[in-house]
């Protein structure tokens, strides 16, 4: 089993989410430059991590998009292969096409950086086998444009397919308008694509994946997809 | 007059008639243009040190943990496992008093630059920030600009800004301070410098293009702030964190290569500084073709190339025949890398624009030649009346709990939380103790260690008695580390101080190193490095001494990482150090009396430092659940902050035949609030003692209030209303 | 040689917490008579193409791949002679 | 009623950073004929004021005391009915 950390220039949580995977759930991880055209291994998980890939200039993602490497992630996903976006990396795939939506700006116009509360809506995904339905996890966010839209269409389905797997909400997992920091349309935190093999979220398991960073819940992201990869179903426990 | 200067061209440039003679005895001519341009910038006081260097040869700089004391673009202390951190901190006052946002932002990055050249990985950022009163638009205007560009920048690169501190305070408003630290990991081997050596050797500019801006912007930061500042403006440049991020990476991999001779950051005074300081420091010269220097716009007169600011540059000195590894590996970063000269053998920094010759100096004419002052130093006048003021028949306030909940409300007081969520102060994924404690704590990732980073200054004390003042803001650094489980390794400090031609200036400048150099001395912290920052003025008044000291320690095993917060209840609270009676220079002071005056509180270095051992083998043996600094706004703002951290309230009685008011918000040094279990009380009252260190119960941990009960006087709050106090002061003042 | 100058807005259903801000700003510096703000981009690019009507393509196809994201935002250009 | 709109770009001499990430990102995308990009923001200002010479100076105001920050942007604005 092997996972991928694609590096874009203006990526500044690659090193964090490769060292979550190889010396927390100790798995082979390789780091894959955006330059590249076409991977140098078989792959079975992507991570695109956080950071400010080209400075977040334009817009968050927008021409980390283009990097050569995008095409591979792209057909990698359509192929049905596991592709993990946080933060930055949940901006990119919503800017290559691979989830719907976008990401803006925080409503209170300010980039923020503290631990949330999500509600798991969704442990049914190959990456949150590991958690069960309305489950409350700490988990921290950092960023200025991350508050989640999309029209009411695209909502809907999202609904209807059940692709809303976090929500911000209070520590008693109530899914509020206070909890709701960013201003993101429904509370969303992350969505899965329509077949479930592709992930994003704003906030960062890597941050927590560990107990003497504060607490270790966003390591069960992580644990979850060897899971699935390991060949459990999703939700299987 | 206005003749004259024209006549003089080196006085509108800044320089003296003596200087500009010392100019031509270095030359042996008249210089030109270029070349006086050269000398205004190198001979500012910024990058001269010409008013501060005989003060600061006092700074204890020597201990077996320095690795690199002064002189190099950062200190760097020894952690063991052939380990080093290399920290630095620098001031960017003047620019962000005109563009708040940039000003800070390039501050952030000239820092990072400094400590990524020494060959380290930078892993934490702090800042020590000074604004006017929040009631002021203006201050507001420059606090929320600066916090937004030090998070733009901090956040984008992917370092994280782990601490730091703010103050409010009048003598600000004009001219506010923004100091910002840089602390970066490295193996001893990559240890890098900025020399210049090996003749031969091709000079390369890496990095960003160089463009018209800040032309001048070191001798912007040596003049005192007025209207015609604003003319200035091209001074201030903007701050490109993405380039600064792909240099970084260029530049720690290049020298991971062992290729790298000598590096060096373009600062202030850009190519100028760097090729004479590269130069000066190696004993060689060097020679570069300005035509060679990749622009960002056209026709640059050499004039304009050798003094730009143009951020996210760097110069660097590979071993000859290297160059082509050195481009490839910027090439892959999407930078230019460019020989634009070579090292010489004849001591001289020549620039050429093709074939012609454009300045021809002595490398150490610009660096070691320049003259150094001793300026007079004086008292001012009125300060022994102020120091003198009577506090003992001060009446006491009508409601010590109104009181308590006013002062934790101050600004100065209050949560920073405001400030530091707009930072990612986690990125990396080593922030072990956050911002908001007394130290932030950062784990070495291969190793069971930590550092402890923090950066402090009570400024009020400083102005108070710059001796005292001085001191303490050492040992207030030593002991907020202390207070994690870190032993103080090392110190770089910040001094902002007014303009040095003044005596009553000098004198506390004088002072004030005086102080710090004998808490250096006596808590075993070097000092590694620093930054001085005069003219901190408008319209002829000086902001309050500020010398900002920034302070490393290190933590053996992070699992044994000490917090301020209550644990458990039924812990005791006691306190370690002993309550006096000490009003002055204290926040309540100013607050409820309006006064500014007084002493400082005392300190006696031998009993901090038995404080600071004691509390070091305390947190060592487990012996302790948590550690907490008592300083501004006194002991019950020290409870009420170890309540809040964990949510846990405090049954507490002070008994005590103090005044209440010295009692529960005076800010005597040298006292730490810990809790420990009952069974451990035992063990502790040994070490104490040992250390001959006072110790007194203050209550337990209890319930979801602080209470605090003595002789006269009782607060019960609830600490929800405690906090919606402290963590909305600031919000509140913003929302404005 | 022509420049461009595009033009890119919020679409109308999203909403605009800047244009917001730069509102509140303008009313508590005594701006009364402000009613909406709306704050986009505005980019120049030159562009080293001798034919307008290549130009114009090229401008179009930009805003379409890069320069404005239409699930969020609307574009408009116009082409001045650089 | 009247809407400004205002444009507020970097000064000539000022690096824009965000104009050369752009340009690169075109270059890369294939658009091998941008030789400049510099970024700036628009802002639409819709105003309750009658008189365009009202409407005029106020905008004015608003731009030096707030839209721009005279220190590294320059602005321009027209008036159009609202
Ligand atoms: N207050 C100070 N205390 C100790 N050393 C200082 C102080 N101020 C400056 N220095 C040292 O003097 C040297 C020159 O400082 P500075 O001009 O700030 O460096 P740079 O050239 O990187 O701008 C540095 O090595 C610095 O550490
Ligand atoms: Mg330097």
């Amino acid at each position: 089993m092997k996972f991928a950390v694609i590096v874009f220039p203006g990526s500044n949580c690659d090193a964090d989410c490769y060292h979550v995977v190889k010396e927390v759930i100790k798995k082979d991880v390789d780091y894959v430059w955006h330059q590249e055209k076409d991977f140098q291994a078989e792959y079975d998980c992507l991570i695109l991590p956080g950071g400010f890939s080209y400075g977040d200039y334009l817009r968050t993602g927008s021409i980390a998009r283009f990097s050569p490497i995008m095409n591979k992630v792209i057909e990698f996903a359509e192929a049905g292969g596991l592709v993990l976006g946080i933060c930055n990396g949940f901006q990119i795939l919503t800017e290559a096409g691979l989830l719907p939506g976008a990401l803006v700006r925080n409503k209170e116009l300010k980039f923020v950086c503290k631990d949330t509360f999500l509600r798991v809506e969704n442990d049914q995904t190959p990456f949150t086998s590991d958690y069960t339905k309305g489950q409350v996890i700490k988990i921290p966010v950092a960023h200025g444009e991350g508050a989640y839209v999309c029209d009411e269409n695209t909502l809907k389905k999202l609904k209807e397919n059940n692709q809303i797997v976090f929500r911000y909400s209070t520590s008693l997992g109530e899914v509020t308008a206070s909890s709701n920091f960013n201003g993101s349309t429904d509370n969303i935190a992350g969505i899965v694509n329509e077949k479930g093999n592709v992930l994003g979220m704003m906030p960062h398991p890597e941050r927590c994946a560990e107990a003497v960073l504060g607490n270790d819940f966003g390591k069960y992201i992580f644990t979850s997809i060897v899971k699935w990869l390991e060949g459990g179903a999703p939700g299987g426990k | 007059m206005e003749n004259n200067t024209n006549n003089k061209p080196w006085v509108e440039l800044g320089l003296t008639d003596h200087e500009y003679q010392l100019i031509k005895e270095i030359l042996g001519r008249e210089p030109n243009q270029v070349e006086l341009g050269m000398f205004s910038v190198m001979w500012s006081e910024h990058c001269s040190y010409k008013n501060s260097r005989p003060v600061l040869k006092n700074f204890p700089t020597e201990g077996p943990q320095v690795l690199q004391g002064p002189g190099e673009n950062a200190g760097v202390v020894d952690i063991g496992d052939g380990l080093g951190i290399a920290f630095k901190v620098e001031s960017h006052n003047h620019p962000s008093a005109i563009e708040p946002y940039q000003g800070a932002a390039t501050g952030v990055g000239g820092i990072i630059r400094d400590v990524f050249t020494m060959g380290a990985r930078p892993i934490a950022l702090l800042n020590s920030l000074r604004f006017g009163s929040l009631t002021s638009a203006r201050s507001r205007y420059l606090f929320s600009g600066v916090v937004a560009g030090i998070a733009g920048y901090g956040n984008c690169i992917g370092i994280p800004t782990v601490g730091g501190e703010v103050y409010f305070h009048p003598s600000y408003e004009g001219n506010p301070l923004v100091n910002a630290m840089c602390v970066g990991l490295l193996e001893h081997k990559d240890l890098a410098k900025g020399v210049a050596s090996g003749v031969g050797n091709p000079v390369m500019v890496v990095g960003a293009k160089t463009g018209r801006d800040g032309i001048h912007g070191a001798s912007f930061a040596s003049e005192e702030l007025n209207e015609a500042s604003e003319e200035k403006r091209p001074a201030v440049q903007v701050g490109d964190p993405f380039m600064e991020k792909l240099l970084m990476e260029a530049c720690l991999e290049l020298i991971k290569t062992g290729y790298v001779v000598g590096m060096q950051d373009m600062g202030a005074a850009g190519l100028t500084s760097s090729a004479c300081e590269m130069a000066s420091r190696g004993n060689s010269g060097i020679e570069i073709d300005v035509a060679l220097v990749p622009r960002r716009e056209e026709g640059m007169t050499p004039y304009e190339i050798m003094l730009s600011e143009s951020q996210e540059r760097m110069l660097v000195v590979p071993q000859k025949g290297k160059e082509e590894e050195v481009k490839a590996i910027f090439k892959k970063w999407g930078l230019d890398a460019v020989v634009v000269g070579k090292v010489t053998d004849d001591g001289i920094l020549r620039i050429r624009e093709g074939e012609k010759i454009v300045a021809e100096i002595p490398a150490k004419g610009l660096t070691d030649m320049c003259p150094v002052y001793e300026r007079e130093a004086k008292m001012p006048a009125l300060l022994a009346e102020v120091q003198n003021c009577k506090l003992n028949d001060l009446p006491e306030p009508a409601n010590y709990q109104k009181t308590f909940l006013d002062l934790i409300s101050r600004p100065t007081i209050a949560s920073k939380e405001w400030v530091y969520e707009q930072y990612d102060y986690m990125v990396g994924i080593n922030t072990v103790i956050r911002p908001g404690a007394d130290a932030a704590v950062v784990r070495i990732k291969g190793t069971k260690k930590g550092v402890a980073l923090t950066i402090d200054c009570n400024s009020r004390y400083v102005y108070l008695n710059p001796y005292i003042g001085g001191k303490i803001a050492v040992s207030e650094a030593a002991r907020n580390l202390v207070c994690t489980g870190a032993k103080p390794l090392g110190v770089t400090d910040c001094i902002n101080f007014g303009n040095p031609e003044k005596p009553e200036i000098f004198w506390q400048f004088k002072e004030a190193v005086r102080g710090m150099s004998e808490a250096c001395k006596e808590l075993n912290t070097p000092v590694t490095g620093g930054n001085v920052s005069f003219y901190n003025e408008t319209k002829g008044e000086a902001v309050f001494p500020t010398p900002t000291v920034g302070m490393v320690g290190l933590i053996e095993d992070i699992d044994k990482v000490c917090t301020l917060g209550f644990k458990d209840e039924g812990d005791l609270i006691i306190l370690l150090g002993e309550n006096k009676d000490e009003l002055g220079g204290s926040e309540f002071l100013a607050m409820y009396h309006g006064l500014e005056a007084g002493m400082p509180p005392t300190i006696d270095l031998e009993k901090e430092k038995a404080l600071q051992d004691c509390t070091l083998e305390l947190i060592k043996n487990n012996l302790i659940k948590s550690a907490h600094d008592c300083s501004e706004g006194g002991l019950s703002i020290a409870l009420a902050e170890c309540c809040m951290a964990s949510g846990l309230g405090a049954q507490v009685t002070l008994e005590n035949d103090l005044r209440p008011s010295a009692l529960l918000f005076g800010e005597t040094q040298s006292r730490i609030v810990i809790s420990v279990t009952t069974e451990n009380l035992k063990k502790l009252k040994e070490i104490t003692n040992k250390y001959a260190v006072p110790m007194s119960k203050l209550g337990i941990v209890q319930g979801k209030s602080l209470v605090i009960n003595g002789k006269g006087f009782s607060i019960d709050l609830p600490l929800k209303e405690i906090e919606a106090r402290y963590k909305g002061a600031i919000p509140c003042l913003m929302r404005d | 040689m022509h420049k461009a100058r595009v033009y890119v807005t919020l679409k109308p259903s999203i909403l605009d917490p800047q244009g917001n801000a730069v509102k509140n700003g303008l009313e508590s510096l005594g701006f009364a008579d402000v009613t909406d703000v709306r704050v986009g981009k505005y980019l120049e690019v030159s562009l080293d193409v001798v034919d307008k009507n290549v130009a114009l393509e090229q401008v179009e196809e930009m805003c379409k791949k890069l320069l404005a994201n239409p699930v969020i935002e609307d574009y408009r250009f116009e082409l001045v002679e650089g």
